[in-house]
């Protein structure tokens, strides 16, 4: 079992390794496979994980596993550790699951690329930087997995690297999650101070009130980096750059959602931080809502599923915010599912197109492409949450938990219902523009159809494989009547509010109805075109510019700090330090410059001085004696 | 063993400088003795008693009777690493100047190797006057090396690094003549404790010029810039290290009291120059711009770990040490590498170089990746411990670290982009070629040590101080 | 006493005319515009010199100066004086510069402390002078001060002679090779 | 034993004197490097005398070795600084030390 978490761990590695030495001596579509293989292996070994697991009794699940003491500072010390726990080997089933099939994907999507084998290689770091992020045994392995995380997918949403806006969108998503790494550092610092130690336990310490709650906001930090909340979430939908795989495996199953891992892992501070907590629950409401807002105009097929993927990872950061774990991390498996199926499907699309991501130009591919609308509509009834479909079981039981908060629950109660509103209406205005209609001149004149060749394989199976989880795998848990996730991760994770019975229904009922409405009002504008779309300009404009986050940041953060480099640049360094060196070297020439002038070169100046000298000198030597 | 150590480099250097080689042969017999040396450090690290710590191999041999100095070397814990740094570097140097075909190899490859021995003096020096004469005895060779084989504005640099350090080095000596008179001995490990702050300012002076620390630096970037490639790297990655050793070796160790006393300004010009470096780094319009600022960066984040004086911060400025002296020297190494291709450091014309060269950008990234210290990195080890330990003398100096830890990610990727990313740039041609097997055979073995430092960041903070407790061996001023 | 005092007298005389003699052709080295005049004060000039050697008892080295001095020395400088032909300058000519002034103060300033310091710390010595014996300056006496006493001084004026001799040779000579090139200064 | 006759030691460092001084004039004042020589070798000779009247009065005869060791450096230098002057001669350059000022700072 324990090799079987290590073997899950450093596959991925290892297939990165490989391919990265390998070269040329590796075909492109080699290096695919093995990144596949690597990643399959990797889901095996947490499989293993999980069988060993199963076997043990709850209070047996947790096994702390040394290789050798990683780092250390006189009596502190970090082990090169991994922890398997019901919580971590949850992770790593979704990660090296969903991770195999979409690195499987890729091996078609990417086919006929230049540089395949760099790009499996990315992937595969990718991967085993996440397994590292979920397994890693204290604070700051996962601080290391989550910074090697932050790494590749700058590797990989750069990969294109001709393309500026893709080199900008990688240098954004790796600084914004530099950020968050350093806030998560400096509450590291101070539990070191207190503490020690990294590892897990001392989480449950007792703390004061000052200290837990500036480690939870550090943690907070990071968590909202790395899951682009508000506020720093602007470089997800730039992140969009990347090839479409990335952009499902990071962007949606995996990465962006570490955050919500994070504060369920460390769930124990936040217990002692409740307003922190609170504010976790309350930046995950204000996430859904907007982002959900900006969704609704965005015209690049990518970013409008990326908008999703921030208001769906809202919906998490309530449930982990207020205390409602296991729930934030079924709703985190399930959106893992259909999210990859989304993108997925969207990149069928975008393959089939040509690279051609505006909406604006699609139309009419249910009738070209049927089986990929069958897969996107799937996956849009699975994200809207209509039953039976996994959205449903899972976003409904966050709902009912929030309104087991007291008032403030009952204010995210209403915002993440609204948010169910709003998903509704922009998932399936982009399913209506994308697939219903009539084809437009656009489509008819690039679309391509799949062959039914390897590459059709490996695009079509995974979409195959994640349309069935979208389906069935929400049903594990409902909440009402059977709860297994919940008791699995109860040893790790007990949730701290538990709703009531009718507080379940009443969620679910109004969720499902404001769903429906949603796609109703998509229909009637985008499907039935009963409707025109309503002319709101200023609304527009600002949802347009996604609430000028972008703008606030340029002028609050990169602007000054830009100019002030320039400033010392012009004013410190130039002047006073680089000069300085120069001043003084000029200052010494020219006083040399002044005593060379005495040398004139011409002997008799130089005898005239020896006589004066002499003369001098014995004048000296009289007097003196 | 350790003046085998000092003595092995210096000999070459001397055989080179007499016998009339050809520059194939002088290069290959520099190379030969710069991989011995290595060889013999490797000796030196296996025999060396961890778990002992303390002084080792020490040699003393009388030098001036009347003022109790002696020829007195040895080896600590830490010493062994920063040695072992500097052997691997100036291979790795001497390796690329070889390959680089540089004038007057025999002249060279001489004051290289000479520049090898005197390094190491200063790691092994166990008597101040010994220390003093290492110390000058390293920078008469630089001297040289920027002033005939840099580029052409090298004379403006070489004067620039002279006055500088000159005038750092004299204050040093000053310091050292009242300091060891006073106390009637020049021998490290006998002398003690002053609590004098003129004299701990003197040593400071001297060491935060070599470092540098804000705002010394005022010959660091002409120097970085006109030096050779190997030159600048040697420079960067050991040169300065030299001076982070006198820190930890003179001014903490025997000035614990002007070191409470100073450690709020000390700390603040460590930090501003943190700031400061990774700013202009972030500006900096060339590639050894980049580089140089960066290093003003990282050599006042190591002294702020040295001035924490606690387990944390002396562990992680030591692996800090040999990460940032691995990293630049591998850095400045890539620099020259692309200035051989495009014939410019100037980031505004280079461009897109990554398309179909693997090899310079998978060496160049992954350095990169490590100077901007990733998570499970060596660079994150250190920079980790140095920054947890500076937060307990107040939590202000690891914001200031941490806000830096963004910079230093803002300023790489900067780098490694313009480098590498965007459309071809006007100076790179299709036909600049990837690495060849030889500048891989330099890059690689450093970038080799990095990746194993990253995967075992405690074999140094486990191996550097007695006991494993920084603090305490300091305050015992290594005894 | 009187043969003495006649002596005396005697000397007196050739000592007052020896020694104007000198400083007269002395005066005359330095103002004579043209070298070869110059040359010429300065033979009679080592002559006047080797008289006063003379009535110092030096009688060896009186006879060198005469014979190595103004005899093989001065005819090298007519030599040249007359391979470069004569030329003349015109060293009064012009108001008096600070260069002529300082030189002029200085020559005087030296003057007067030579007087002055020997004046002071050698007058009380010099009023009466020692007896030496009738060998006192003579060939002999001087060969054998070299070959015992001085003999490291002997042997480095050789050596300083023989180095003259090749600089002079070298600065002399022509280059075989490429006759339009002159060895270099 | 011979006493000294005439003017004693101290008339003939007077003439010794003198002719320094009138040789430093010389040095100092003319621009024709031959008249420098020879002004050169007055200073000199006024040096000789004051040795050999110094000798005289002290019975000593090193310094008439010294006036003899004077005497051969003269001469070396004499033959060095003609060289030098036919040197110049030869490339043309114009006998005038106030010429001569490569060596300008």
């Amino acid at each position: 079992m324990v090799w079987g978490a290590w073997i899950c761990l450093l596959s991925p590695l290892a297939a990165a390794c490989l391919i990265t030495l390998g070269g040329q001596r590796l075909s492109r579509r080699g290096a695919g496979y093995l990144a596949t293989a690597a990643c399959f292996v990797a889901f095996g070994g947490a499989v293993a994980s999980f069988i060993g697991l199963l076997g043990r009794d709850g209070s047996q699940r947790e096994i702390l596993s040394t290789a050798w003491t990683w780092i250390t500072g006189g009596s502190y010390q970090s082990g090169l550790s991994i922890l398997i726990d019901p919580l971590s080997v949850f992770m790593m089933l979704i990660v090296s699951g969903v991770g195999a099939l979409i690195v499987w994907y890729s091996v078609g999507y990417m086919d006929g690329d230049t540089e395949e084998r760099r790009y499996f290689a990315y992937m595969s770091l990718f991967v085993f930087s996440m397994l590292l992020l979920v397994q890693g045994g204290n604070l700051l392995l996962l601080l290391a997995g989550w910074g090697m995380v932050g790494l590749s997918s700058y590797l990989l949403i750069g990969f294109w690297h001709e393309r500026p806006s893709a080199i900008a969108a990688a240098k954004k998503a790796f600084v914004m999650n530099a950020i968050g790494d350093a806030t998560m550092a400096l509450a590291f610092f101070l539990l070191i101070e207190k503490a020690n130690s990294l590892d897990f336990g001392i989480l449950g310490g007792q703390y004061s009130s000052t200290v837990a709650n500036l480690v939870a906001l550090g943690l907070l930090g990071g968590a909202v980096a790395k899951s682009a909340q508000i506020p720093l979430h602007t470089w997800l939908p730039d992140a969009m750059e990347g090839p479409t795989p990335v952009s499902a495996l990071i962007h949606a199953a995996t990465m962006v959602t570490a955050g919500v891992y994070l504060i369920v892992r460390t769930h124990a501070i936040f217990e002692q931080a409740p307003k922190i907590a609170d504010l976790a629950a309350g930046l995950g409401a204000l996430t859904l809502l907007l982002a959900g807002l900006i969704a609704l105009v965005q015209v690049d097929i990518k970013r409008v599923i990326a908008y999703s993927t921030m208001s769906q990872i809202g919906y998490m950061f309530l449930g982990a915010g207020i205390g409602s774990y296991p729930n934030a991390m079924f709703h985190l498996m399930t959106h893992a599912f259909f999210k990859a199926l989304l993108f997925m499907a969207a990149g069928i699309v975008i393959h089939a197109l040509i690279n051609e991501q505006d909406i604006r130009k699609m139309g009419g591919l249910r009738q070209l492409s049927p089986k990929t609308y069958w897969g996107f509509l799937i996956g849009s009834l699975a994200l809207v949450g209509i039953f039976p479909f996994a959205g449903f079981f899972s976003k409904d039981s966050i709902l009912a938990a929030a309104m087991a908060k007291g008032t403030y629950g009952y204010i995210l109660w209403a915002a993440g219902l609204a948010g169910t509103f709003l998903t509704g209406l922009y998932t399936f205005r982009l399913l209506f523009l994308v697939f219903w209609g009539e084809p437009s001149a656009f489509v008819r004149e690039h679309f391509h159809a799949l062959g039914r060749d390897v590459i059709a394989v490996s695009l079509a199976v995974p979409v195959g494989v994640l349309a069935v989880l979208s389906i069935v795998g929400g049903w594990i848990q409902f909440s009402p009547w059977w709860h297994p996730v919940t008791t699995w991760l109860q040893t790790v994770a007990e949730p701290t509010v538990t709703p009531e019975s009718w507080q379940e229904w009443l969620s679910i009922a109004l969720s499902l109805l404001l769903g429906l409405s949603g796609i109703g009002v998509a229909w009637l504008i985008y499907g039935a075109r009963r409707l025109a779309v309503p002319r709101l300009p200023f609304a527009q404009r600002t949802l347009e510019h996604k609430f000028y986050f972008d703008e606030a940041y340029d002028a609050l953060f990169y602007t000054p700090a830009v100019s002030l480099a320039n400033l010392l640049r012009r004013g410190v360094e130039q002047p006073l330090i680089a000069d300085s060196g120069r001043d003084l070297g000029d200052d010494t020439r020219d006083l040399g410059g002044l005593v060379a002038r005495a040398q004139t070169g011409l002997l008799r100046t130089y005898a005239l001085a020896i006589a004066s000298s002499v003369a001098v000198l014995a004048i000296v030597f009289v007097v003196v004696k | 063993m350790t003046t085998l150590l000092i003595c092995l480099p210096l000999a070459a250097a001397l055989i080179l400088w007499l016998l009339p080689l050809n520059p194939i042969s002088a290069g290959s017999l520099a190379l030969l003795a710069a991989l011995a040396e290595v060889g013999v450090w490797i000796q030196l690290l296996v025999r060396y008693d961890f778990t002992k710590g303390g002084l080792q191999f020490s040699d003393q041999h009388v030098w001036f009777k009347d003022l109790n100095a002696s020829y007195h070397v040895g080896v600590y814990g830490f010493s062994v690493w920063l040695i072992g740094l500097t052997v691997v570097v100036m291979a790795a140097a001497i390796a690329y100047g070889v390959w680089a075909g540089r004038e007057r190899a025999r002249a060279y490859m001489g004051l290289m190797l000479f520049l090898t021995g005197a390094i190491v003096g200063v790691f092994t020096a166990q008597d101040l006057l010994l220390f003093y004469a290492f110390f000058e005895a390293m920078l008469i060779p630089l001297y040289v090396l920027v002033g005939v084989w840099g580029g052409p504005g090298r004379m403006g640099a070489t004067l620039k690094f002279v006055l500088y350090t000159m005038a750092g080095s004299l204050l040093m000596l000053a310091s050292i003549v009242v300091y060891g008179l006073s106390e009637h001995t020049f021998d490290l490990t006998k002398i003690g404790q002053s609590s004098s702050q003129w004299i701990f300012l003197g040593f400071v002076a001297a060491f935060a010029i070599k470092a540098p620390l804000f705002p010394l630096h005022g010959w660091l970037p002409d120097a970085y810039r006109e030096s050779s490639p190997e030159v600048a790297a040697v420079l960067s990655g050991v040169v300065s290290k030299a001076a982070v050793y006198g820190f930890l070796r003179i001014a903490v160790a025997k000035f614990p009291q002007p070191v409470h006393d100073f450690r709020a300004p000390i700390l603040a010009l460590a930090a501003v120059g943190l700031i400061y470096g990774s700013l202009l780094a972030f500006r900096a319009p060339d590639l050894r711009g980049v580089i140089a600022y960066s290093s003003l960066a990282q050599m006042g984040l190591i002294t702020m770990g040295v001035f924490a004086v606690n387990d944390l911060g002396l562990d992680g400025s030591v692996l800090q040490m040999v990460n940032h002296g691995l990293v630049s020297a591998t850095m400045f190494l890539l620099a020259g590498m692309v200035e051989r291709r495009a014939l410019t450091g100037e980031l505004g014309r280079l461009g897109g170089m990554a398309r179909g060269r693997p090899a310079l950008a998978t060496v160049l990234l992954t350095t990169g990746v490590i100077a901007l210290a990733v998570p499970l990195s060596s660079a994150f080890a250190g920079e980790f411990l140095i920054l947890a330990g500076i937060f307990q003398r107040g939590w202000g100096w690891s914001v200031a670290g941490a806000v830096a830890i963004v910079l230093a990610a803002m300023y790489v990727l900067r780098l490694v982009s313009a480098v590498l990313h965007r459309e071809v740039g006007p100076s790179v041609s299709d036909s600049a070629l990837d690495l060849r097997p030889a500048e891989l055979g330099v890059t690689v073995p450093l970038l080799a040590c990095l990746l194993a430092l990253s995967i075992w960041p405690a074999a140094i903070t486990q191996h550097s101080f007695r006991g494993d407790h920084g603090a305490a061996d300091v305050a015992a001023q290594f005894k | 006493m009187l043969v003495a005092s006649a002596g005396n007298v005697l000397v007196w005389a050739v000592w007052l005319v020896a020694a104007f003699a000198c400083l007269g052709s002395g005066i005359a080295v330095v103002s004579f515009s043209n070298p070869f005049y110059s040359a010429l004060a300065l033979i009679g000039n080592l002559g006047s010199l080797a008289v006063l050697y003379l009535l110092l008892s030096a009688e060896f080295v009186a006879a060198a100066q005469v014979l190595v001095y103004a005899g093989a020395v001065m005819v090298m400088f007519l030599f040249v004086i007359a391979y470069i032909g004569p030329r003349s300058e015109s060293p009064w000519m012009g108001g008096p510069s600070w260069q002529a002034v300082g030189a002029a103060l200085a020559a005087g300033a030296l003057f007067i402390e030579i007087v002055v310091v020997i004046g002071l710390k050698a007058s009380g010595h010099l009023s009466h002078s020692e007896h030496v014996g009738a060998a006192f300056g003579s060939p002999a006496f001087v060969g054998r001060l070299f070959l015992t006493d001085h003999l490291l001084a002997f042997e480095l004026t050789s050596i300083v002679l023989l180095v003259a001799a090749i600089g002079g040779v070298i600065l002399g000579a022509h280059s075989r090779r490429n006759p339009d090139e002159v060895p270099s200064l | 034993m011979i006493a000294l006759l005439g003017p004693e030691a101290s008339w003939y460092l007077g003439v010794a004197a003198f002719l320094f001084a009138t040789g430093a004039l010389g040095v100092l004042l003319r621009r024709n490097p031959l008249i420098v020589l020879l002004s050169l070798e007055i200073m000199l000779n006024g040096g000789n005398l004051a040795l050999i009247g110094f000798a005289r009065n002290l019975g000593d005869g090193g310094g008439q070795i010294f006036a003899l060791a004077v005497m051969a450096v003269a001469a070396s230098e004499v033959v060095v600084g003609l060289g030098l002057i036919v040197a110049l001669n030869r490339k043309r350059v114009t006998l005038d030390v106030d010429r001569l000022n490569t060596l300008r700072g």
